[in-house]
Formats: structure tokens, C-alpha cells, sequence
């Protein structure tokens, strides 16, 4: 199966996810994570509107308008699901109970500050969930295209946009490659087949280290 | 229609619960996105006209659904939300200063509803706390060496929610992800009324089930169910 | 029938509760009460672990370990009763959804500072509910005996022992009589056909106001 | 014995929940006069004579029933608690400088549990302002002109608590008034061991029934009951 650049993102993105995790999925490409996991892996999809064990999209027609995740698309639940409100929603959050994150953004610094939340003057859609997310998931993956619609680098030296919250990215996967980020110094750490180093510099507006192991990825 | 037995005379009508809603009031909606949120009284806000109401929920919804109904007509002065991105229309009248909006992070705000009606007087968190627009105005503290923003409860002149089944004594229970915001929202009325799919017998719920205890509730008025087309349709 | 003393001051409690209304009661004397309102009434009884909607004591033989009130001892439940966590529980005595809160007290003072959680250097059992019950329902109402095994008026100028809540107290019933704390000030408004006026004087230690319309208790 | 599918790893034994609970911890229990606390970890602790313990939790039971066979027995140095008038060698041991209590109004403790479990740094409520012993040592803030008490988040490095019913993933129903403050115990632990009555498979819990979340849960052990007998035995 040849996959498209988001479908790539999602998969190397599912990699990060282990055997009985909690994993909370932004909307957009994050959203396509769970077609990349083994249907044997026990996984427990969290919404912040108040569900814990999230399933497959139903079929059409089978929507339950009652039944949607914090994005409002309709969804299934797995078994050993739960509905609780939003405080519990979020105090699993807040506690540390959410193993992954995995998140979209509009920029990314090299040492791991998320902007998402806000373009000033231009779209002030306001916060929702994600500052919780950002700040205490256990890891925090971020998903997102390597530069903007311009073709500036959404990967920077400090974010120009409002920051959603500082140091709380742990990984950062793009069309062009994954970097780590380990004690505020941004390391390259894997590549897609289709691209180099030395391009991935060149769209990328800030200085990286290249991981001991440097992998080149193989779908 | 089966005449309900009224022993709390708390099961009334749309018509009486729109009494309590009045130009100027605070009122919180339940509901996420619109899901969850009370359609009969959403439209009867509407059709009376109300003016210069202050809004708290955790969104605005979309413009044809929910509390956004409300808000792209204009209604409200305030907002207290977590995000309004949805709702494009409240977005432009906020652009042109017609409407006020105050974003809390989704988490902090459910909470700081909770602490309304749970009758304290604020939460202390670290959400938000390097964020300039979320710190704005906000006293903040040290405890054990740690600093937190202090996030004052909010409390409401009338609050809106929506349920699946309520007993004569108002008790709750909800429709899965529907849940969300409205057991909260419950609690932080001074009053509170409960749009419902189904009112059953008293005793017919489960006390071991029951979401919301009808001491919360003051109003129980039967429901037609949503009226709007939602997204994904 | 004859009431004793002990009946008598939870008979007169339970005319402060109304229909529809929410009512905690208090350990000893207050646990009466329930006996003397009309079967026809709707009341709820609220337990501060965690229920709302108490009926009668089980008979013997049926108790349920798991159906208690918040002082141990096993309960039933009416139709409309619901079981919640001890926060929900409070939840509704701090946001002033309790109607009457009917407690023991150790000392009460004439401005209606309640003092019923501590005898220092005795007794230090701590304060349990009592703190949110007494400053927090609408309308709190002590029974306790008028004097203490000494003799010694337990209504008082100022409270010797240490408070529960300041100024709390509207009504208070005890084995000669009734007050009632109107803005810090202490009015008798009834008593029983045993005593007089006279004799309350001589048996309560702080001055006290003599109520518009000062009754006689039939019972 | 079925055996039961342990996909999530959390269905264990009492042997091995009582690896967990070691000398000098922080130890939350739940449990209300001893009804709804765990019967089997506390023999265990017994059994496993815990030392230097700090026990958190409504109350210190009766001498013979629940967390109070621990206390009585003078293997904690510290309890937080709203009262242990129940418990007269509680009193005692504290009264002989053996055990240091730290009282909490039940309404204010209960919530102090809830916002550890909730990852909140504390709460605000105005109970106990003038009470000497409550207000000790607390921060006060002035909020919209009124005075309120910081009262501070309460965790556990473990939290044991009782339950009803448990899936493998560890969500939990409770037992009618056996819920009281086991579902806010639960999410304090930084480890929480339910002792349960029954487990049962997943996906045979309603989702709208759970009151406790798995994810809160760490271990799930089997249950032989309460042990003790009840004062109104």
C-alpha cells in the first residue's frame, strides 16, 4: 500500500503508541493515528467532552448525535468504555493519567514551546483543551506539515505566534522528517526516503542536532 | 399524554421556563459543540427576543447550532468560553467590538463552573499560568513552592441544561458524550432548569445511576428533541 | 399519647420542615424527628456521605451494611433517592440547597454562635460536617437540653467553648423552650405548659427578649 | 475460579497490592465509618505490620472496624481526617503525643482529595475562616471583597479504596452509600488498589454507569468481604 504524506505522519505517529496506553487525538491529521495501530493493541481513546475508549467512525447512518467526540464528529465506543463529564475529562489530563498526546500546530520551537492556539488579528478561535493537553500528557507529539501554505518553517528558532504552552513538546513529526526534543535542544532523529538532510535544513529556520542513529524511514 | 404526578412542582412547560430568562441575565448552557445543549429553550430565547445577555458555556457552537443560534443573532454582550473557533459569527462580532469574549482553557472553566456550584470560591492551577491572555487580570500565588493561577468560580442567574430522563424531583440522567458540560452547569444555577427527553416516574431511575440530584434542579420542562442539522449530516 | 421530653423537642422541630423540603439531621435527638411529620410529606432527607432521599430505619434482620447514614447506621431510601459522592454531598449543604439543618449543640450564645465540636482537654473528636451544615443551610435549628449535667445553662452570653460557626443558629429548642436569633438577638417565642417564663430566666445564662406573640406548646 | 482475561495487566492479588503499601508511606483511604473501606489490604497492613504510616481519609473508623484496626493499633504517625470521635484509642494515642492529627472540615477534605486527584493545586471555600484550628497555618486570599481559606490538594503515594464491581480495565461501580469518598480517594493515588467485590468482563459495565474510570485504577484485587462487625450488629 503507497500511503499519502498524512497518512505517513499518522503511521510514524502510531509508533509512539504502546500496549494499554491513553491516548488523546487532536483533530486533522492526529485523527488518523488509529488506522495505523493493530486492532489487537488495547488502546483507551480519550475526548475531552467526556469519553474514555473511543472506537472506529460509524458507518454513515449510523451516527448517534449523542455519541461525538470533542471535535463533534460522531464516533463508537470499545468495550470497557466510560462517559463522565468534562472536569473528569480533564482532570485525567491534568493528573498525568494521559500516556500521548498527539497534537497538530502552527509552530514549533527548537526547544519544544507549542503554538496552536491563536493567529492575532487574523483567527482567535480560543484555547479549548489544548493548553491541559500540551503541558501535562505525558508525551506530546506534535503533527504537522514542515512549512506553511508561504513555505516559511513552522519549525523555529522561538515562535513569533502566542504560545500555547512552553517546553511541552516531546516529539515533532513532519512530511519531511521527526525530531526529538530532549532537554530544550532539538534533535533530527529519523527522515522519509524521499528527502535529505541537507533540505531538511534548508526548510527548517532553526539550528538541529542529528540523533545518534540517524534512520531513514522506510515507508 | 399521560398526566406526570407533580409532587415537587418542579415538571412545568416551555412557556413558564421562559419567564425565568430576561434581557441582562447571566445565563450557562450545557452542552459541547451543541451536542447536549437544550434546543426548546435555545429557540425560545430566541423568539422572545432576548437582549444583552452574558453568556458562559464551553463554546459558542456553530452558528445554526446550540447557544450559537443565540450568540450569531446577536443576543449576547458577553461570553465566557473556552473557544469560539466554530462559530464564525461570533468571531466577526467580536472582531467588531460588538461582542465580549472571555476565554478560559476548557479544563480551567469546567472546574471554575464546578466550584460555582459546588459553593467554593475559586481553583488553583498551573494551566495557563505563562500565558498572557489566560493570566490577565488574575491574582496568582505560591504553594509548596509552586505557582498558580487562582481561577474564581462562576456561578450563574439561570442555568440552561439538557438531559435524556428526569424524575418529578428533577433528577438526572444523560445520553453518552451529551453528558459533558451539563452536570456541571446544573450545579452553578441560582436557577436551574432541566429541557428533557423523557420524564419518568419517581423511583423509576436507579439512585446508583443518577447523574445530576434533582436538589439542583428547579425547573423539569419535557423537550422536542434538536431541531438543527449537525455537521457531519 | 405522651411525649417525652426527647419527643416533645423533635416534635416541635419538625414543624420548621415544609413540603419539598431538603433536611439534614443531626445524631441523637434529631434523628426523632422524621417521626413526628405526616406520612404525605415530601421531604429529603441528605446524609453527608452520600445520600439523598433517606426513609426509615430497616427492621432488624434487614439491613444492608452498604446503605448507612453518615453516622453508621444502616438506613433505607424513598422513591427519588440518589446515592453521589461525599463532594456532591457538601456540594449542596455550601451551595445553600439544604432547606433546615437540624443539629445537637454543646453551648449556643444569645447572638447564635454555635459551639458543638470540641470540649478541650477533654474531647477532641473532631468537626465532621458540622462547620458546613451550621454556617451553610438555610436555616439551622439546634435542639439540645437547656442545661448540662451540672446544671449549667448550655444558652450562654458567650460561647466558653470553642466555635463551630459564628452566628449561624435561628432557632433553638430545648426542654423548656424555643428561641429564635433574629440579627444577633435572642427572643423566647414559646414554651412548654411545664414551665414559665420566670423559671427559663433563672435557667439560661445571658439575658433574653421576650417574643410579639409568646406561646404556649400544647404537647 | 473463571479466569479472567487480563489484556490491561491490572487484575492482581492481595499479596501483590501489599508490595505496595510499605513503611512510612502516604497511604489514602476510602470509606465513611468504616463502610466502603477495604477490608482485605487493611488486614494486609495489619498483617504486614506497616509502620510510620500517614493515613488520609474521612475518618479513623471504629477500633475493630475499617482503617481504625490500623490506627488503633499505633501503625500510623499521622492522620489527616475530619474526625475520630469514633475511634476512642485514636483520641487516646493522639492525646498521649503518639499520633498527630490534622483535622479538616469533611466538606473541605473531601474536595482537598478531589483537586489532588484532579491535578489542581487547591481550592478555595470560606468554611473554617474563623476557626483557629482550621485556619492554622493557611494562606487567605480576598476574592470580590469576600475572605476565603487556601486549602491545599491532598495525593497519596498510594490510595486504596473499595468497589463493587471491577472490570479489567479497572472501572468501577460502587455499592449505594459504600461509594462516599472511594471515587475521589481513587484519583488521588499516585497508585490506587481497588478491592472489589466481583470482577466482571469488559465491556459488561454500562459506560453510563462507571463511576470511577479505569484509567485512575492501577490494580484490581479479588474481595473475601467485610470482615468485621458492625455497631449496630
Amino acid at each position: 500500500m503507497i500511503l499519502d504524506e498524512r497518512n505517513k505522519m499518522a503511521r510514524r505517529a502510531a509508533e509512539e503508541i504502546a500496549d494499554g496506553m491513553v491516548v488523546n487525538l487532536g483533530i486533522g491529521i492526529p485523527s488518523l493515528v488509529p488506522n495505523h495501530l493493530p486492532s489487537s493493541m488495547n488502546v483507551m481513546f480519550q475526548a475531552e467532552n467526556g469519553i474514555l475508549g473511543m472506537g472506529a467512525s460509524p458507518l454513515s447512518g449510523k451516527e448517534d448525535e449523542n455519541l461525538c467526540n470533542a471535535g463533534g464528529y460522531p464516533v463508537t465506543i470499545v468495550p470497557g468504555a466510560s462517559y463522565f463529564d468534562s472536569t473528569t475529562a480533564f482532570g485525567m489530563i491534568r493528573r498525568g493519567r494521559v500516556d500521548v498526546s498527539i497534537l497538530g500546530s502552527l509552530q514549533v520551537s527548537r526547544q519544544g514551546d507549542l503554538a496552536n492556539w491563536i493567529i492575532p488579528g487574523k483567527k482567535i478561535p480560543g484555547m479549548g483543551g489544548a493548553m491541559e493537553l500540551a503541558s501535562k500528557a505525558k508525551k506530546l507529539v506534535v503533527l504537522m506539515k514542515h512549512t506553511d501554505k508561504a513555505g516559511k518553517s513552522k519549525i523555529v528558532k522561538e515562535c513569533t505566534l502566542p504560545l500555547t504552552s512552553k517546553g511541552c513538546v516531546d516529539l515533532i513529526i513532519t512530511d519531511l522528517a521527526v525530531f526529538q526534543v530532549v532537554n530544550k535542544e532539538l534533535f533530527l532523529i529519523e527522515h522519509y526516503s524521499s528527502t535529505t538532510v541537507e533540505l531538511i535544513r534548508e526548510k527548517t529556520d532553526c539550528n538541529f542536532l542529528i540523533g545518534n542513529n540517524l534512520k531513514t524511514i522506510a515507508y | 399524554m399521560i398526566e406526570q404526578s407533580n409532587p415537587f412542582q418542579k415538571i412545568s412547560s416551555l412557556e413558564q421556563a421562559l419567564k425565568h430568562l430576561k434581557d441582562g441575565l447571566t445565563i450557562m448552557f450545557g452542552g459541547f459543540g451543541g451536542v447536549g445543549s437544550p434546543p426548546g429553550l435555545i429557540d425560545g430565547m430566541i423568539t422572545n427576543n432576548l437582549k444583552n445577555l452574558t453568556l458562559i458555556g464551553n463554546d459558542t457552537g456553530f452558528p445554526h447550532i446550540g447557544i450559537g443560534k443565540v450568540v450569531s443573532q446577536g443576543r449576547a454582550k458577553k461570553v465566557i468560553a473556552s473557544h469560539i473557533g466554530s462559530n464564525p459569527v461570533a468571531g466577526k462580532l467580536m472582531n467588531e467590538g460588538l461582542l465580549e469574549v472571555e476565554f478560559s482553557p476548557q479544563g480551567t472553566l469546567v472546574e471554575r463552573i464546578r466550584a460555582g456550584g459546588m459553593g467554593l470560591g475559586a481553583i488553583l492551577t498551573d494551566i495557563g499560568i505563562d500565558n498572557e491572555m489566560v493570566a490577565y487580570g488574575k491574582k496568582q500565588m505560591q504553594l509548596n513552592g509552586k505557582d498558580y493561577l487562582v481561577e474564581p468560580a462562576l456561578t450563574a442567574d439561570v442555568s440552561i441544561i439538557y438531559a435524556k430522563k428526569a424524575d418529578p424531583y428533577g433528577n438526572l440522567v444523560y445520553d453518552k458524550s451529551a453528558r459533558n458540560t451539563n452536570p456541571l452547569v446544573a450545579m452553578a444555577g441560582r436557577f436551574t432548569i432541566a429541557e428533557v427527553e423523557e420524564i419518568v416516574p419517581l423511583g423509576s431511575l436507579n439512585p446508583e445511576e443518577i447523574i445530576t440530584p434533582g436538589v439542583f434542579v428547579d425547573m423539569v420542562i419535557p423537550s422536542n428533541g434538536v431541531n438543527w442539522k449537525w455537521v457531519w449530516e
